[in-house]
């Protein structure tokens, strides 16, 4: 038995829908997540509705990457498939590097699933896999013999196993295994055959990797170096629903998010729906439009009124949100984008609202435009929206998408206390600068441009807003052409105006090729960057993170180059944002099927790239 | 008249978390500085009086009142009257308010919706607002028109009726909103008339009184593009043909009133068990139907709707229906209440979720 | 069975002016060869097995059906019916139909919904394609719950139903869709259940019959979101009880068929006029409801409707109403036709308007 | 007296909404155009709601412009003001070009009315309006004596006074006087009183002229040398509602219009209303969103479907507009722009939303974008638009404006025989290309790339559409990655390769500068722009209809420029547009007051930038 030490490790789990494979590749993320390595994961559900037992598109699949440096992908290429039937060779085995390992269990390769997989030939022995390293192991009937004390039934039996490959990938990799059996312990507390039968089944595949001689090799990937601190693994979804109930909990207004499902959105509104414990209220409204309506409602009682949405329900929100522009309310309007247009495919990733998101309202309705980069960036991208929101009266637009919401990485836990607070400053007694006594409830700070802002219960300050176009200071209703003008422009230079930090560049090199994106591709882009640096070629990098209004040097920055590469999930909606400020030189490179980039397809693209500036 | 915490007959008031004002208020308080701009004669005016006069008897703290509305010439209502108020957008009105009475249990929260806000655009919103009984008094003003986009048929206007839209007649058939109300679960359900200042007050009153949602259709007659739509119900004695007023406890009556100073008419179940008006001498006194808007059940009270007719030769006024069932918002806060108490709020838990894991310094390489 | 122009008593087939297919058909012509992909077990496939088992009986030709769906499980539908079809977008399907209703007369439209595709988002379609009275039949697959998106609970949830959103019980009072239906002036509103498979075939033979909305609302098991949430209608014996099954013209009853082969409960009006469940013993045979789903005055089906509670103690299923009165599509397809008659169509006239003027070459400077 | 020949005037008419302004306007014009002048038209109506009697918000107003040469705009100053009273007046004296001529009624200007219009003294003697040719004529009593035959009331009788207008400035500029008298009689066909007491006040207002001494000159506007043919007077949204009505004709497909009401884009929905004789339905919708979806569930069967809104409900069309783009179904979406955001200035004109219309969907959803450039090129461009919605099996979006729909302007009736015919090409039998015989509703025409089109009713063909991305050519389901990348890049290819006609410069000097514009600001700009050509500058024009896609030839005119001006009406629509294309050197003039461009005030702008240019 040999031991390799290797610096990462890509594995993916594939079975039906019902092989449990979410759980296992959680389980598997967790210890990695216990181990101290980097990690990052994608879990990939199949299309919307369960399909039929044994097919292609009933495969569900979770893939984690574990290292031992930070890492920025759930990995291009698996290393490892453990795949639970026919279907899901056949759905995942392209995907494996060469001399990836496949794991099968030979005995569901019968006739039956073979052809509901639509294999016409058995894989395991036409030599279609011979580029790959094929384990056989009976995983069903291992998982039988191990559970068999219990007395359980076949059916119920073999749902144990996924616990029987977590006990053999725990051994192929050293991974800690007492955790494991305390936490399926608890997690099946109240049904404990079951949970001594994943006991069994997990202890019955380490015992298979230890006591067979089918694997020479076991692998050890180090921990990692990450900064000191207390870590937890956190999906982009529920790092953004803590985000928001932070932003609550530091400016103490209450939280209202008025949304209606959607995926790949309604996970947030599940995890703040467990949280009423908090000054916070989740309300599922009839429809898109309700539920923006409900959070403004609830800003302009003075909440921090939230809406969670994909593309088809920003579009339904789009005349709500005009309101909160004219009526100048604090309002935040997440996006977990999907692909499009329409219905188009709704559990797939895609970067292709971001024109919506900048103009997608009628009239002159400038709103700021936020993405996160990464599942946990998720957290900080929310309270910087609810800030921006809540300090300019405005609402925010935060752009997430489908692989920032079901991806998870390690998060190191913020420290809460060292957060600014947001300071929502109420109104709380007249403001007239003509000595009339009057309330004024557009007159604005000077700094920031926002206006005063007094909430039902002030008394004194009685007042009506709402979406006629309204007086500069006092807010009357107004159809002065002079007032009007001045209105749309104050509203622009006041999201204009927004304070946002300055783009920060990686160019360790003094490149000639900056790559600038936004949003979920950091990750691919900055493993790509690093491949290139190590293969000896300078690149520089640099994220947006504000997309409205952008950082402040952004054209400086990008004039410092001779080209600027843009690699998005659409096609090309920054480069056209990036065109229209008169930038020349960019290079748009674009992706739209659904999936994230590749670390590797994106070096390709960028060595091609420089090729072509250095030829 | 201090109305905070009234709990009659166990019922609690839908003012009941709305502080109160210990001064007394004139309509006059109610009257914002904004130059009010019906049209002359538009059935706007009285309603916006009504409202002005009522509102100082709630005795509530007028900063906690607020007026929602949507689009239309009705929904500049709110700019006439000094309270909080929002000019929202066209239908949306019952679900901006939700979210901020969902948010704010201290305010006493009034939507201004016309029929083609509420029941077109807006008609979804309605009815959840209804069904889940939203702490919120909805004043639909039904002038069977669209007055603000210059006169379009309406989802309460007659079927054929001509307008620029329809110039050889509507083809749709109107909605009643009461019967609308009603399908969709509303647990108040009442319907006045702009003329009738006393009605109205006195529905509107109890409908503020009421927790949950409450929704009040109000006649209110366009002049300039639907000119005496209601006119056979203002005419005194047209009136009393045909209108039916509806009061807790009383027989269901109509028509001049007889010597026993009581209507002539009445409504009573006919042999099938249907609603039907006949006269007093014709209906075996058992059949005569009283009045209890306090029914559970709100067959009864659809059944009432539907003696209504769009051509108003029978027009039912009043509270149909008054039922306690809980209300929306008080549902959402108590469950926030009660996860409080048994989970006291810890951002730090919370955060670190329960599967965490410590990075030390020394792991650092 | 040949449809076309079949006018019985006066009243318009809905199938009237769609062409019929000489050919026999059968089930089989009308299964797409897309795979189906419902979960196993859910309800769903009964009814489009149903559904596929009832269309060759209309005799219609297979192009001059289409059926409309939203989003939802449910609303995968179309894809396995090989007739012409579209899979909308949530909740607008009735609203798609009714542009295609309108403007194909020649079409047997249909569309296919869910509990929340059609009480949530498309509730203002819903109600307004039945005030209408399009020629759609709308199949609203209620499974209470939201399937597609994994669960949720959906308008026609039970209150305090504990879901993902709902992890301490759903604040929401749900909609009796039958009772919404009334309310919105529907004109054949009916109620049936995946798992009876006769009962739904011959509802669905009715709405395709009737000219104008029908709505017909199906309990639809949904397994892994709400499992079961039906069953107590679908064990023999607890169906006895609880299901009351409408037949017109017949006494409305329930319960173990007694000695004279009828149900030992009846539906009879109480003293106050109201509905009730009684022992057959105890009912004045004169109180006994007769079923009427002919009556032009909608309130006994709406009372009808309340007797099914949402704990289904006790369901009403069956045709609750089917009255005649104008179809939408045909009144503005009537409009068209009277106004081409008056009006032979002239482009250049319309064009011209009315008031030109000449310029000449010789103004020309 | 002395009679004046001039080559043209602009008169304005202001009074109460009751007032019968709209009329007076009317008559006035047509008798313009009878007379063979050219003109243009700009009606002004209060805000929505009709204000007190006597107040400036409750002004109505009508101004025509009528000239013996091609005229471009309804003027930017008026010669001539007719302000039936105090408010009127205070409402539009301002505008009116130094030495210009007011006419009141003195009798008018009580204290009452004085102070409802906010004057603290009368305007007649204070001597503010010394800068102005004022002439009082008691229009009112004159009137009522002119009637008394009659027995009118007083109230009624007043009413005539608009015609006591008519006469006396038909006498001004000697107008042909028979029609009108005809026409009146028509008008009120079955109130013959009124009939006459409008008659009788039109020759008293002759008369007026003619006997008392008040006007020392007359004026004479000869005939305008506009080509030879029949014209009729024509607004904005009935050239739009007939263009319509003839893509109708000449596709021989049923023209469905799916709307809800809404300022200023109803008068559409009233015109088509009017014309159910033709093959044409309307259906007035519960909401925005039913409205399109009925369009275009009209377009599924068939038919064209249509739906006509204004920025509002355009932003809750969006949703549907993506089902649209997915269904690859003809659909004509008009967005008659008002000013914005929110409910903003409904009365108002404004182009602002041009960036919704291009980007205001979710994922990648291109549609064609067009824009009329005058009121009766409303009528060509509905028909071009659908044209390319059939052609293409594609959603088109038509952005009229308030100032177009609402103005008018002569047409030359267009012959519609010789309009070339717009064929659907219903697929009528299989097309897949693999021997199945089936139906492949997603084989694309090579040329135009759009799909094959079969309707509900064609035997055998039957199929399924639907939100959910689709397979290349079959039409079935797709999640496939690669499938989704080629259907993105091939919608959007669609549109992309759209034919549009090339853009036509007008250059006759060779000029340096080049002024672009869009839509409505067509009369201004080449109002202004030979304002300077007359003073000598040399200055190119050119104007956009088709704004996606661009013309082919656009960024050739535009390079051949040292600078491009691009005036509109918003904060730089267009002129982001242009940029993001590459193209520098561009100068966004915007203005965003609810009001159109004045051709001096252009003048002026671009005077100054060329000087700057010289310089
Ligand atoms: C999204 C949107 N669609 C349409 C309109 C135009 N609109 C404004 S009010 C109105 C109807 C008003 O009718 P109703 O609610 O009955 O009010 P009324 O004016 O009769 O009081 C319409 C269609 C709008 N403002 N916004
Ligand atoms: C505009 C929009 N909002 C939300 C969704 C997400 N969504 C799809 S189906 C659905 C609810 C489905 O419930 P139901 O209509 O009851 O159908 P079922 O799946 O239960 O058959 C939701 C919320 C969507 N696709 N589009
Ligand atoms: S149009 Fe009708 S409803 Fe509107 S203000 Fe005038 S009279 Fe009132
Ligand atoms: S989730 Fe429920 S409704 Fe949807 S397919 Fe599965 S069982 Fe049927
Ligand atoms: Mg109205
Ligand atoms: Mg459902």
């Amino acid at each position: 038995m040999t031991v390799v030490g290797i610096d990462k490790v890509v594995v993916r789990f594939a079975g039906d829908s019902g092989d449990g494979m979410q759980l296992l590749g959680d389980r598997f993320t967790l210890q990695a997540a216990a181990f101290g390595n980097d990690l990052a994961t994608m879990p990939d559900y199949p299309a919307e509705i369960r399909a039929p037992q044994g097919t292609v598109h009933g495969v569900s699949s979770f893939q984690v990457h574990f290292a031992d440096t930070d890492i920025l992908t759930p990995g291009d290429t698996p290393d490892v498939l453990v795949a639970f039937n026919p279907a899901a060779l056949k759905a995942n085995v392209e995907d494996l590097r060469a001399g990836g390992v496949v794991i099968v269990d030979p005995d569901e390769f019968t006739k039956r699933n073979l052809a509901k997989a639509g294999y016409e030939r058995d894989p395991l022995t036409d030599g279609s896999l011979r580029h790959l390293t094929l384990h056989r192991v009976a995983m069903g009937a291992i998982t039988l013999g191990a559970v068999k004390p219990l007395g359980t039934g076949r059916k119920d039996a073999l749902r144990s196993r996924n616990m029987f490959a977590l006990g053999l990938l725990s051994w192929m990799y050293g991974r800690p295994t007492d955790g494991v059996e305390h936490a399926l312990r608890a997690k099946f507390a109240k049904l404990p055959t079951v949970a001594e039968a994943n006991v069994l089944a997990f202890r019955a595949g380490w015992n298979y990797g230890e006591t067979t001689e089918m694997f020479a090799t076991t692998y050890r990937v180090a921990p990692a170096a990450l900064p000191a601190g207390e870590y937890r693994r956190v999906s982009g979804n529920a790092a953004l629903a803590l985000g928001l109930l932070t932003a609550g909990w530091i400016s103490r207004m209450k939280v209202v998010l008025g949304t209606y499902p959607i995926t790949p959105a309604s996970d947030i509104l599940h995890e703040l729906a467990r949280h009423k414990n908090f000054d916070l209220l989740t309300i599922q409204a009839e429809d898109e439009i309700a539920a923006v309506g409900a959070a403004l409602g609830a800003s302009f009682g003075g909440a921090l009124g939230v809406t969670t949405t994909s593309g088809p329900g920003l579009a339904l929100k789009s005349e709500t949100i005009g309101l909160g522009v004219m009526t100048e309310l604090p309002l935040v309007i997440v996006d977990v984008q999907r692909g499009g247009p329409s219905t188009g495919l709704p559990t797939k990733t895609e970067q292709a609202d971001l024109l919506q998101a900048r103009f997608g309202r009628h009239g002159e309705s400038p709103v700021p435009v936020l993405a996160p980069l990464s599942p946990s960036d998720c957290f900080d991208t929310a309270v910087e929206a609810a800030r921006i929101a809540v300090t300019y009266r405005t609402p925010v637009l935060l752009l997430s998408d489908g692989a920032l919401a079901n991806g998870s990485e390690p998060w190191r836990l913020p420290k809460i206390a060292e957060l600014a607070p947001i300071d929502p400053g109420f109104a709380t007694g007249p403001n007239a600068t003509d000595d009339s006594g009057d309330y004024w409830p557009y007159l604005r700070d000077r700094e920031t441009l926002a206006r005063s802002w007094a909430i039902p219960g002030t008394p004194g300050l009685e007042h009506r807003i709402g979406g006629l176009e309204k007086a500069e200071r006092t807010g009357a209703i107004s159809y002065d052409p002079a007032n009007h003008e001045a209105m749309v422009r104050t509203r622009q230079a006041k999201i204009d105006g927004i304070a946002v930090p300055d783009l920060d560049v990686d160019d360790p090199d003094s490149a000639r090729t900056l790559v600038l994106g936004w949003g979920s591709t950091y990750g691919p882009i900055r493993a790509a960057v690093r491949r290139l640096r190590s293969a000896g070629r300078a690149v520089a990098q640099a994220h947006l993170r504000h997309l409205n209004p952008f950082p402040a040097n952004l054209d400086d920055v990008l004039s410092r180059y001779d080209r600027v590469v843009v690699p998005e999930m659409n096609l090309g909606q920054l480069a056209l944002l990036l065109r229209a400020r008169g930038m020349t030189d960019i290079v748009s490179h674009t992706k739209v099927t659904g999936l994230p980039f590749k670390a590797g397809e994106l070096e390709d693209v960028l060595m091609d790239l420089m090729e072509g500036v250095a030829a | 008249m201090t109305t905070v915490d009234t709990e009659t007959a166990g019922r609690r008031s839908g003012l009941a978390l709305v502080p109160s004002d210990p001064e007394p208020q004139k309509a006059a308080d109610y009257r914002s500085d904004q130059e009010v701009r019906w049209c002359p004669g538009c059935g706007d005016y009285i309603i916006l009086n009504t409202v002005q006069a009522m509102l100082p008897e709630l005795g509530l703290r007028r900063e906690n009142i607020v007026f929602i509305s949507g689009i239309g010439c009705s929904s500049r209502f709110p700019y006439y009257l000094d309270t909080y108020g929002m000019h929202s957008i066209h239908g949306r009105a019952p679900a901006i308010a939700t979210g901020l009475a969902v948010a704010r249990p201290d305010l006493s929260v009034w939507v201004i919706t016309g029929d083609g806000d509420a029941l077109s655009i807006g008609g979804n919103h309605l009815i959840h607002a209804l069904r889940r009984n939203v702490n919120l008094k909805i004043l639909l003003f039904n002038n069977r028109v669209y007055g603000l986009t210059k006169g379009q048929y309406s989802p309460t206007s007659d079927r054929g009726m001509v307008t620029k839209s329809s110039p050889v007649g509507s083809p749709d058939a109107p909605f009643n909103p009461v019967s609308l109300a009603l399908g969709a679960e509303a647990s108040f359900v009442a319907r006045s008339m702009d003329s009738d200042r006393e009605g109205l007050a006195e529905v509107l009153r109890a409908a503020a009184e009421h927790r949950g949602s409450a929704l009040v259709e109000i006649y209110q007659n366009c002049p300039v593009f639907n000119a005496g739509a209601f006119d056979a119900l203002k005419d005194p004695d047209q009136s009393l043909r045909r209108v039916i007023r509806l009061r807790a406890g009383e027989e269901i009556d109509l028509g001049p009133v007889g010597e026993d100073g009581r209507g002539t008419q009445v409504v009573a179940r006919d042999p099938r068990g249907r609603l039907a008006v006949l006269p007093r001498e014709e209906a075996d006194s058992k059949s005569i139907l009283v009045h209890d808007p306090a029914d559970e059940d709100p067959s009864t009270a659809f059944a009432l709707s539907r003696l209504s007719t769009q051509d108003l030769s029978c027009a039912v006024t009043g509270v149909f229906r008054s039922v306690s069932r809980p209300a929306y918002d008080d549902e959402v806060r108590d469950q926030a209440v009660l996860a409080r108490e048994q989970h006291p709020p810890s951002i730090e838990d919370v955060i670190a979720g329960g599967d965490t894991w410590t990075v030390s310094e020394r792991s650092e390489r």
